[in-house]
């Protein structure tokens, strides 16, 4: 149904799916967002990974991670919140297990997270010469004990350090994955240009709580947690156009897609890929159906190549 | 088995008992499933619309099925409780339910004798146990159903006609015993102190049975009900305290655990 | 029903619901938010005024203002977009024309909202010795002309400057309202205290923004708009636990309550009051309702005074 | 006429055209209504548990009503479009559905003969001012209908019965005259300078209406379709653009205005 092009983009309908994201070459702009989509392998009964454009893997850490006690998630209008932490197989485990198991030919982005600067430039450092990895991305919303708890992300001398230390650890891509919970998010993306980033994912989870109001309690035992889902896109959306209106470096756009429409919402605000999350748990083939259907809106308005879509929002009054 | 996601049609949709509903749905394609394992059900049937509140998908036991050519019938038997389980209770034949499933690590047959002992919407998840080990060898699972009220019992008709052996306790004397299904399996553990226990039910129902096996050093796996986003290892959030510290996936490493491996007071 | 103490508070089944915001003795809880509730007077059909708590009128400034041109609204996931900008009848129309349109006994707080700080203290001044006036909402989340169209709320320099203005031009109760669009919502809650606000609001509604995918614009003119109703409530639930956390000041919580069990909520994260916003507009008598449940869930139970909800929310682990 | 908030019972729902519906609601209580005026409609009827998405009711024309003792049933004529009329059009009888109305300032009947222009969607909302001009001088109304095709048109049968003057035009010529419904306008117009016209439909047919009118001299009241949040000027969500400048409410103010009045080209 979908031959390939030279450079390996997939055409059908006449349309080229292809894009560039920080260096890596993806055969569409779907990719699946870190959390959501495990190690891949979790997904193979439900999806050919290689229809997609790549995967984001579960953050990792330096040493394995357990993580928060239950409850760890909870329902909210539209979305969900989540307060997993750091919980993950650590590097090690991942490069020597994880990334064996999956098929050739599936792009992997890693992502990584930690609670020092050192230590996330130690697990960039590790995932270097891996071959199987395509890209790096740094997680910047995980908190920073040495700043009392507030996220890396959240400050902008913390955020520049950081940046420049994993920099200087890797020559692989890196895409640097910005906090929503922000004043100014066009300030974060410049700082990360400042410091060579390759390029921006956005948007993480919101800050967010839920209540339990016949036990009283929060409903996660973290009291705080993470709001994703539908409900947080069109303040990911505004992210996403705004951070383009502020750098250069290409976005990978994420928050609340669950169908092609959401995904090209992102490619008009300017981002060159999205990746696709909450939604992978109700709809374990999601990401399949927003490549089809992206496919499908650009043979039917007439679009080449989904590049041409990226940051093509008409802002100017009729 | 290997798991399918696929828009199941719901062939009828019955109150069973007070407060509770049989749901039966026609999926094609549907593998099959092991005693224990679970699917994930959408809160509700997809509309005429996409509409994206409630969000998550239900986890619900495969309560049985019945194999027909290329396509099946399985039935799901569940409590009406919050939001999805109510908009799952208002579903029309013809009605398209979300389906991801067969999922989890449902129970081991045991050698020997069981004793199945389920509270209140547990019962869904010992029904096909009980089925199988009653057909190996009759009489071989003895089961004990709990429920605060008569009215708060699943499926109770059909364990009758399995004919396997069968206890019934509720919380107000309703219906058989006065008082908790546990009571019941302290009676039966002394009687038959080989038999391995099954569980599922309240945590605190399952704890006790936990703890009522462990003194007479019988085996004991309980199936756990922690709330879910994705059913198949990737949220994470479904976690399960261990006693030997960290945690295991209800989805994924479970839902049924040897007992004594669950560090039941860090439960949910 | 629901007769009356001494001091004006509701009992019903024993259950008092009245609570002192920033100085305002209130019959109970539950206000409406401003621009949400128009000038009340709208509502007439669907509520008897007198049954809730108050209501915030729709922000005022100095001369009547005319708004943005359509499309202003949008429909988002459990949610809403809007781009009114200022329309409203002005401060003097609204002290001569709507409030003596209002039934006796009816609490009435006005909000105002300006794009220079000197007009804000005026429109405050104005309302001062207003009788029917309650008490004042000072909104925030003006975009500020002299600071490049950040929200006054946005800056803490800027914000204390605002605060200190209104706080000299007015002895009323003033209720400062927060923009969520910040990274840390306790540095702002004590700016206000700092600068002798009375209480606080929060939140206002959240920037985002959403596209027409055939179209490719986005639907707003404005481009941008603020995100309300039940998606944004466990962003605001976060934000009056953590603001309740930093200052001694009371809170009025809003952000997507469409029902009791919403509402307590709030109370339970600290709020000692609520307003209902976007939910007025699909169910005109929402507040009613809610004040209902309230009273239904105390008496249930067994809780004697509504104030007695106010922060109980038990952050410990079991 | 004091608009009420209440949940009402879908009585009926039939297909109506190619890709419309009738649905016809019992409400209790219900105060009748102006023609012109509407009602804001949840997006779908109210389920077993509380939704949040979609979450704004959806405004449409109050076609006509049977009044009866104590309540009355209305029908709304409307067009599946997007997700919250989808939903409407998969209601079943018994299901309820929230209605806010009636609302705005309708139609004004006009002293001597007019002519009723209306096109798509906005055909619901021109059938009870043709009813009642009829009523009070069999003939006086004339009214003129637009499609793209036959099976885009709504309550053409109901017209009829009505007995009014009635044209027809759409564009793929499957009933009627061959083109736009404007035509017809123009034609009338010229037997007829001395009627008022009515006007409703998609924007570009009623701003062509308007210059058709304005042209001729006659007087032309349009009724304009914005996105409503709320319905009863609250939100000012739906404001339309004067040529005096400024604003007005559509939900409010109108949703029928005096064509002159409108600045036509800042309309969504
Ligand atoms: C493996 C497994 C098997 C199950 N089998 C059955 C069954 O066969 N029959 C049956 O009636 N119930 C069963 N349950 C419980 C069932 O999943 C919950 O009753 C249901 O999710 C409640 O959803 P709700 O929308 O009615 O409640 P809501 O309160 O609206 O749910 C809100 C959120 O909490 C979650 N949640 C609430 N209660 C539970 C719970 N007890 N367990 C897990 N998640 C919960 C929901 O999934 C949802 O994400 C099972 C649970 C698990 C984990
Ligand atoms: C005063 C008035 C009377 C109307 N009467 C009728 C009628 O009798 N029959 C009929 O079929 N339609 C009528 N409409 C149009 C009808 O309201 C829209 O078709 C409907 O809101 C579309 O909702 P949706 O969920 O299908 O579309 P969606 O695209 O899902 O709607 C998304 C949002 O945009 C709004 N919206 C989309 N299209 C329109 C539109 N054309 N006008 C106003 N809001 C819109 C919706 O209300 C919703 O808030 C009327 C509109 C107005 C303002
Ligand atoms: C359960 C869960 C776990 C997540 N874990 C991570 C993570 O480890 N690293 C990360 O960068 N983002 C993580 N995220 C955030 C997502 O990658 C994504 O940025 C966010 O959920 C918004 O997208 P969505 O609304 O499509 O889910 C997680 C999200 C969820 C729901
Ligand atoms: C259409 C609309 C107009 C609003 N206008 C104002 C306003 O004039 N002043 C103000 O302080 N808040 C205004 N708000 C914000 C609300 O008062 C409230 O803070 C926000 O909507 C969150 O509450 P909700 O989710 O319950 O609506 C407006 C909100 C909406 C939806
Ligand atoms: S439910 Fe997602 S990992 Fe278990
Ligand atoms: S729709 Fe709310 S003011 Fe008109």
């Amino acid at each position: 149904m979908s031959a390939t092009n030279a450079r390996g983009g997939e055409i059908c309908a006449d349309v080229d799916l292809q894009v560039e994201l920080a260096g890596i070459p993806l055969r569409n702009p779907v990719l699946t967002a870190s959390g959501t989509f495990g190690y891949g392998t979790e997904f193979a009964p439900f999806l050919d990974l290689r229809r997609i454009g790549g995967f984001v893997a579960k953050s990792l850490t330096l040493e394995p991670r357990r993580g928060n006690p239950p409850p760890r998630i909870a329902e909210a209008p539209s979305g969900m919140l989540n307060a997993i932490s750091l919980e993950n197989v650590g590097v090690d485990a991942f490069v020597r297990e994880k990334l064996p198991a999956l098929p050739e030919g599936v792009v992997v982005i890693a992502s990584i997270f930690e609670t020092e600067i050192d230590r996330y430039a130690e697990v960039a450092k590790r995932l270097s010469g891996v071959s199987r990895v395509a890209g790096l991305e740094l997680n910047a919303s995980c908190p920073h004990v040495k700043s009392g708890g507030i996220e890396f992300g959240q400050n902008p001398a913390v955020l520049a350090t950081l940046v420049r230390a994993v920099r200087r650890a890797t020559t692989a891509p890196l895409l640097v994955k910005l906090s929503p919970n922000v004043t100014d998010i066009r300030e974060m993306a410049r700082v990360c240009e400042g410091e060579g980033a390759d390029g921006l994912s956005l948007i993480n989870s919101v800050q967010a709580l839920e209540v339990d109001v016949e036990r009283r309690r929060p409903v996660l035992s973290n009291v705080l947690g993470g709001l994703s889902g539908p409900a947080i896109r069109p303040i990911a959306l505004r992210m996403v156009w705004q951070a383009r209106s502020a750098v250069k470096l290409p976005i990978c756009g994420m928050g609340g897609i669950a169908s092609a429409e959401d995904a090209i919402k992102f490619l008009l605000c300017g981002a060159t890929a999205v990746q696709v999350g909450t939604q992978n748990y109700l709809e374990p083939s999601a990401a399949g159906a927003v490549v089809d259907g992206i496919r499908a809106y650009c043979a039917r308005h007439g679009v080449r190549r989904v590049a041409d879509l990226v940051g093509a929002l008409e802002t100017k009054r009729p | 088995m290997i798991p399918i996601r696929t828009l199941a049609e719901v062939v009828a949709l019955s109150a069973e008992g007070a407060s509770s509903y049989r749901l039966t749905l026609r999926i094609d394609g549907w593998p099959g499933f092991e005693p224990g394992q679970f699917a994930m059900l959408s809160p509700g049937p997809q509309g005429a619309a996409p509409r994206s509140d409630p969000l998550l998908p239900r986890p619900m036991a495969v309560y049985r099925e019945q194999r027909a050519k290329g396509a099946a019938e399985i039935e799901i038997l569940f409590k009406r409780h919050g939001r999805g389980t109510a908009l799952l209770a208002a579903c029309s034949p013809g009605d398209r339910v979300a389906v991801v499933g067969p999922l989890g690590r449902g129970f081991e047959l045991p050698a020997g004798r069981a004793l199945l002992v389920a509270g209140g919407t547990g019962i869904a998840s010992v029904y096909e146990l009980a089925a199988r080990l009653h057909a190996r060898a009759p009489g071989s699972a003895r089961v004990l159903l709990g429920a605060r009220s008569a009215g708060d019992l699943m499926g109770v008709a059909d364990f009758e006609t399995l004919g396997a052996p069968l206890e019934i306790a509720t919380e107000d004397g309703s219906l058989g015993t006065k008082g908790l299904v546990t009571a019941l399996l302290e009676v039966a553990l002394a009687r038959d102190a080989e038999a391995a226990v099954f569980a599922c039910g309240p945590t605190a129902m399952m704890r006790r049975c936990a703890e009522i096996a462990e003194a007479r050093g019988a085996a004991c796996s309980a199936s756990l009900e922690n709330p879910m986003a994705c059913g198949f290892g990737v949220c994470l959030g479904c976690a399960a305290p261990l006693r030997a510290g960290g945690f295991a996936l209800v989805c994924r490493d479970g839902p049924v655990f040897d007992a004594r491996a669950v560090a039941w007071e860090g439960l949910p």
